[in-house]
């Protein structure tokens, strides 16, 4: 099983995730973080203080995918997030030994 | 000339409805998302302070002094207020102001999220003299609708004791005319993020509302028996439109919402604003009804016909502007026996008067704030680009964000205050951020 | 009949009584849980406009109109208060009407977080006809507990001068039993998310509490002396409660809270209630140390004995109003150098007196409450599922949720209102979702 | 002794005061970080419980009782206030108790995040009783600064109409002297996360403020045309200084921010406090152009010169204060034709009289808090240890968060009530955790 | 050494806790997330219009583990994190190359 | 390609980050979370009743690394995050498959 964890813009969620039930995907979680990199943050000014947040919101995607289906996965979360200018996030792969459901200890595939 | 009883009513009263538009702030601000919350402030907030210097300046002149052709008062008459001073005119001239000022506050609903503050602040002081004031004079300042002026004659004089007209449908209008100038928000009627993003605030908002609305009300009264039939109107008409607007909601929706009752309150208070000294107690409590069950269909409408008047302006202000405008054809209390509305035997003359009153608020605000909305986008802009509706007016207007509550302001740099020499020292994060 | 200065007075108070609601839906709704902050903020605003209704219909008559049985007033003699135009009694319709609503509105933080909305809603105007109206009546409006009552002939005439009985007494008893009949929250004195969500909601209640105190309090003087003896009291006797709360606090918990110094400011504001033109300052001061050191004492008890009265109605109002109640029989001044409390020299009288309305308001409350009570809970409901409870009642009672600060409130898709077009193209999304 | 309308005007003023220390808090709390919200509005609250009751024992009688050495009056001539039982007075007693304790509110500002709660608590009572009193004692009450006083007769009588040198001066300098007592906060001036947490917040503070700047500029008014400059110039000022302070943000950073609209209705306001009576409408128009514009480029100063007043206490009240306290000399209008500012032909009369008021209040506050400020800080201690600054003083100092919005206020254990049986068993949870 | 991760129903964390705490595990880390997947979320009104609100409220534990006790903590947690109910949510476990408390700088199993 | 993740103090993130920048690492990613351990929490009083609240709240950095600088970042971390008292956290280091720059695809290093 892959765990495909994706940083995005947090107004890319709703195309992320059509794009990702087109498929077929049945679940996924997201959480919020915020990130700097190459995409610059705002210049904030509090009482003239200036304050220069490089944190720029972001969202994490978490999705489990069986290891066939995830070279897919990618490619949708990739097309779907991007709009080409820097700040559109990164996505990474990892191996997971094993995924369970809780509700009915189903394991593997069957827990997605 | 010692203070009078009147005289305390009148200062209580203009500062309670000062209050109104912090709470139309408040109210309105509540529903935006986070990422425009102070925007939103900001242009309610802007208003206030911008009209009141008007106010002072030529305002009062314009919507008091006498009269230019049956349309506006003569600017320079009281330009400045000074010669009120060792009067007690001022009184009522600030209690005048805060009409003017919660008028232009309300606009603002119709275009939360996108609007461009620069293009905001150029059309505040322009429309409150060329639209707010005017039709101030006209109805309440001895004007064309006044029952002297050469509409009224033609017409009947129409009842609007506080402000059905002037205040409610005008910003109704106005703000759907700006809206549809500066078009929908991005997302609009498909983003499911377009939803409140704080309803205790919005509460708030309706509280000061309902609180200040009894100054709104009743400011101008000076006899304690009309005095009573406001405070009770002002009392039992958003109570039942609460209950109209949630009792809507449970029957089409399931469920009773928060919003809907804070909604439901506003509208009853609406409605009974030009009737709350003409009407019964009963019959408050059925302009109330009607107002709840009316702005709660009508906020539905922005879906099916497309424009984008964000925060209900036209669903709220307009319609329930209209319900308790038209209510008075046939609710009004004969006044010594005389006249009334047709439920009191008074005949249509009243429904006719309450209705070309209402249609030339419509058409005159209408046509006048089309102009004026019109001009103003094509040179300043009202506006912002796609960017920054994105990223968030707060951000890209204001250059802050609303609140922080986690730990994660915690990232960037500080730089001092432009008048501390160490600002001058150029961080290099100071450097990467675009400002 | 020109608005005279004690017109403009009442009806300044009746504005300020009225603001009060919100002030304890602020109050109480940060102290809920986070999800549901709504329902907490429904539960008092819908007292506010269902009793404002009641009011203006049978409820002001059954509390001052010709009494029958010296029980309550006849509901019919000013129903719809039509029979009050023209004169001046309608401000005071206003201002008693303001006390009803908050009465019922103080019930609700007994069964916070828990309560079913539509069996608050039966509740809430069958308690204010069958208890309230008639409590107020007995005491205020010349029924049983007055001088000329049976009652108060047996025991004396006890002082409940704003409502010491009428309003906290009866609340907190009634917040009491409804908070037995329904039982208590799931993880009640086990859970630690059980602790206010919005401190700073909480302080804003309290402010306005206190501000339209001052109009509680003082709306009914119409001597100048006796305007200032309230006016003093109102602001010393919650000050000094609020020092005694964290003191307490302190000396116990090793941590002066702000919950504690905003509970203490309403326990103060409660106990001096009845008391607040009949002690000297020092008198208030001291009332206020009692009350805050026994409230903050008794919001403990419900851990103790195992009834969730979830806000602590019974420990600040029931417990400080029978602090202010009894209180009089010590501290209460002598009328023209006659009667008075204990430390006056006034003999027992006037403690017999306030401890028999208490006994009789405890009564009287908790014996018609229970009934009404459980009448509802057995055919309408008082509670919701255990899973809403989990899911919290703002969703499932109100399908809202109060705040949305993150970006994650852009899941799940849009559906236009049902009023447009677009509505009726059914969307996957929402076929997925269950409502 | 029936109420007039003037007792009325006095009542509903006093209200409004009291109603702007919590305006003060909340202005404040939106301030800090959301980690010392809390903290910052117990030491407002506190502030108001504290004064009320000094005030209600002896602080009324020294502000205002017969005059020792022109110093301040006798403490125990109006000790309890029972001396005023049966008069009007009280009602005043209210009023002036309410400008107390806002005075004392305000200091709070100057060192939020880092105080020590329980040296707060010590320096309430000393600090409003040695200075406070003898302070308003000399300008109003007939002292020293009065026109029958030393210094007034040598100077001439400064005009303070409601508290430019007895409140803002006051408070302003008080705060920077405690600023530099304490020390800055860890980080000051480097650390990102120094911003408002909550906006919204600030804003609901200025909107009280306001509200209640109205009974505080008017609640002395007894003439009718005097009340009418007083409510115009409440209105005027602080708008004008909104736009004047935004619009320096606009040119200075790029951006109009909320923070500095809410600042420049503080900064209004308090400029025109002194001189809300005695200038026409266009001066209190200028005088806030000037205090907007004077406070914008003030707050920096910290930064520069390196104290930390954290929430710019002597960047709003100090200097606004000294604009519209020295304004006078310029914008007072003649009275009766006779004396005025140099504006209007008086000379320089005034300003000197103006100028040697601002500086003795200066003076006088600065040596007094400085040697109160650090015998406390010696003794009790005012500033919080290291460790408890970077935790956040509200969990520290008392106990508690702000908010909890999400879940994760589910984590960690319940331990009822300490009244509660419940409470002696030690689960293996309440051991862990350190108290 | 593994990293045991949970996404589990907000009010199962209280039970989860304890669950863990009697097996003597001595850390972990939680955060906020939300997931759609089986379980549905609730349909939301504002002035009538229809918000379907399908991300449903859940939280993150991460959990440090040695080998040896990962299978048993992901026993704990399946059990005390269940109801049954679709919406339980999932576990997953992926492998940690290293960990080290960042205080001592202890490493491996001695770093818990 | 490496990710390193930390849970770390708030008010240690100005140091950690500045400390990376000095290093060169162009970009990370920051979440809330919060944890129980050794650290204790605080006992806070709601109206007397006592909650000791022993989750404290801690921020979890995420950080894609070469596996070449994995190693010196790691240090970093460590040096910058520590106060050397029980509560400054954990790192934990996994092996990533693969890491994408959703702007303009590129892989591994270059996605960075
Ligand atoms: N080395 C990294 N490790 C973890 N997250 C990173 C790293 N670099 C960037 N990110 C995340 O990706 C987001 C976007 O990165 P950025 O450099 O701004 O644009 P892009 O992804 O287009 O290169 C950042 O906000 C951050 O959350
Ligand atoms: N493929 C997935 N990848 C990552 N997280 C998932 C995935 N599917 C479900 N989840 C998470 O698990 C939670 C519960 O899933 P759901 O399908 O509702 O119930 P169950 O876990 O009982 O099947 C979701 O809210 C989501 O956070
Ligand atoms: N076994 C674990 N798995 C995951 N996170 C842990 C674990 N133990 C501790 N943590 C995280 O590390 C943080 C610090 O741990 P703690 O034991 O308090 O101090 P230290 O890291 O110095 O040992 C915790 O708040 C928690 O977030």
């Amino acid at each position: 099983m892959k765990l495909i964890t994706a940083i995005i813009r947090p107004d890319k969620l709703a195309d992320v995730r059509s794009a990702l039930e087109e498929f077929g995907l049945q679940g996924l979680t997201v959480s919020e973080a915020s990130g700097y990199g190459r995409q610059k943050g705002h210049r904030q000014f509090y009482r003239g203080a200036a304050y220069t947040q490089d944190l720029v919101p972001k969202l994490r995607l978490e999705i489990l995918a069986e290891d066939f289906d995830a070279l897919r996965i990618l490619e949708i979360v990739l097309e779907s997030a991007s709009t080409g200018e820097p700040g559109d996030g990164k996505v990474w792969v990892t191996t997971a030994d094993q995924v369970i459901r809780v509700s009915d200890r189903a394991e593997g595939a069957e827990a997605l | 000339m010692e203070i009078s009883a009147v005289d305390v009513w009148v200062m209580v009263s203009a500062a309670l409805v000062l209050l109104m538009t912090p709470g139309v702030a408040f109210f309105y601000s509540g529903m935006t998302r986070a990422k425009s919350v102070l925007n939103m402030l900001m242009m309610c907030f802007s208003a206030l302070a911008v009209v009141a210097v008007v106010w002072t300046l030529w305002g009062y002149s314009m919507s008091g002094a006498t009269g230019i052709a049956q349309l506006f008062g003569n600017p320079f008459e009281a330009f400045g207020l000074s010669s009120l001073l060792g009067s007690g005119d001022l009184i009522s001239a600030g209690f005048s102001a805060t009409f003017a000022i919660i008028t232009v506050a309300l606009i603002a609903g119709g275009i939360a999220d996108r609007a461009k503050f620069s293009g905001w602040l150029v059309f505040v002081p322009i429309w409150v003299t060329l639209v707010y004031c005017p039709l101030a004079f006209m109805v309440w300042g001895g004007g064309l609708l006044s029952a002297e002026g050469e509409f009224g004659q033609v017409f009947g004089e129409a009842i609007d004791y506080a402000g059905g007209t002037v205040v409610h449908i005008n910003a109704g209008v106005a703000a759907l005319v700006l809206a549809l100038i500066i078009g929908r928000r991005r997302g609009f009627g498909v983003d499911p993020a377009q939803r409140p993003h704080n309803i205790p605030l919005v509460m708030l908002g309706a509280t000061l509302l309902w609180f200040g609305w009894f100054g709104f009300n009743g400011g101008a009264a000076t006899d304690a028996a009309e005095a009573g039939v406001i405070w009770i109107s002002t009392m039992v008409a958003p109570a039942a439109a609460f209950i109209a607007w949630i009792g809507v909601e449970w029957i089409r929706d399931g469920k009773p919402t928060s919003l809907g009752g804070a909604s439901g309150i506003v509208a009853g208070l609406v409605a009974i604003t030009p009737a709350c000294a003409n009407v019964s107690p009963l019959g408050a409590l059925l302009i109330g009804l009607l107002a709840g069950v009316a702005s709660a269909l009508a906020v539905g409408l922005k879906y099916r016909l497309g424009y984008d008047d964000s925060l209900d302006v036209v669903g709220v202000h307009l319609v329930s502007g209209l319900v308790g405008t038209l209510a008075l054809g046939f609710f009004a209390l004969p006044v010594d026996g005389e006249g009334g509305g047709l439920f009191y035997g008074g005949g249509a003359d009243q429904l006719i008067a309450q209705s070309a009153a209402a249609a030339f608020a419509i058409l005159f605000t209408g046509i006048l704030t089309t102009i004026i909305g019109i001009l103003i986008h094509r040179t300043v802009g009202m506006r912002v680009a796609e960017e920054d509706e994105i990223t968030g007016v707060d951000l890209t207007e204001h250059a802050e964000t609303g609140y922080e509550f986690g730990g994660l302001g915690t990232g960037g740099s500080f730089r001092p205050h432009p008048s501390s020499p160490a600002a001058h020292r150029r961080t290099p994060e100071a450097e990467r951020v675009n400002s």
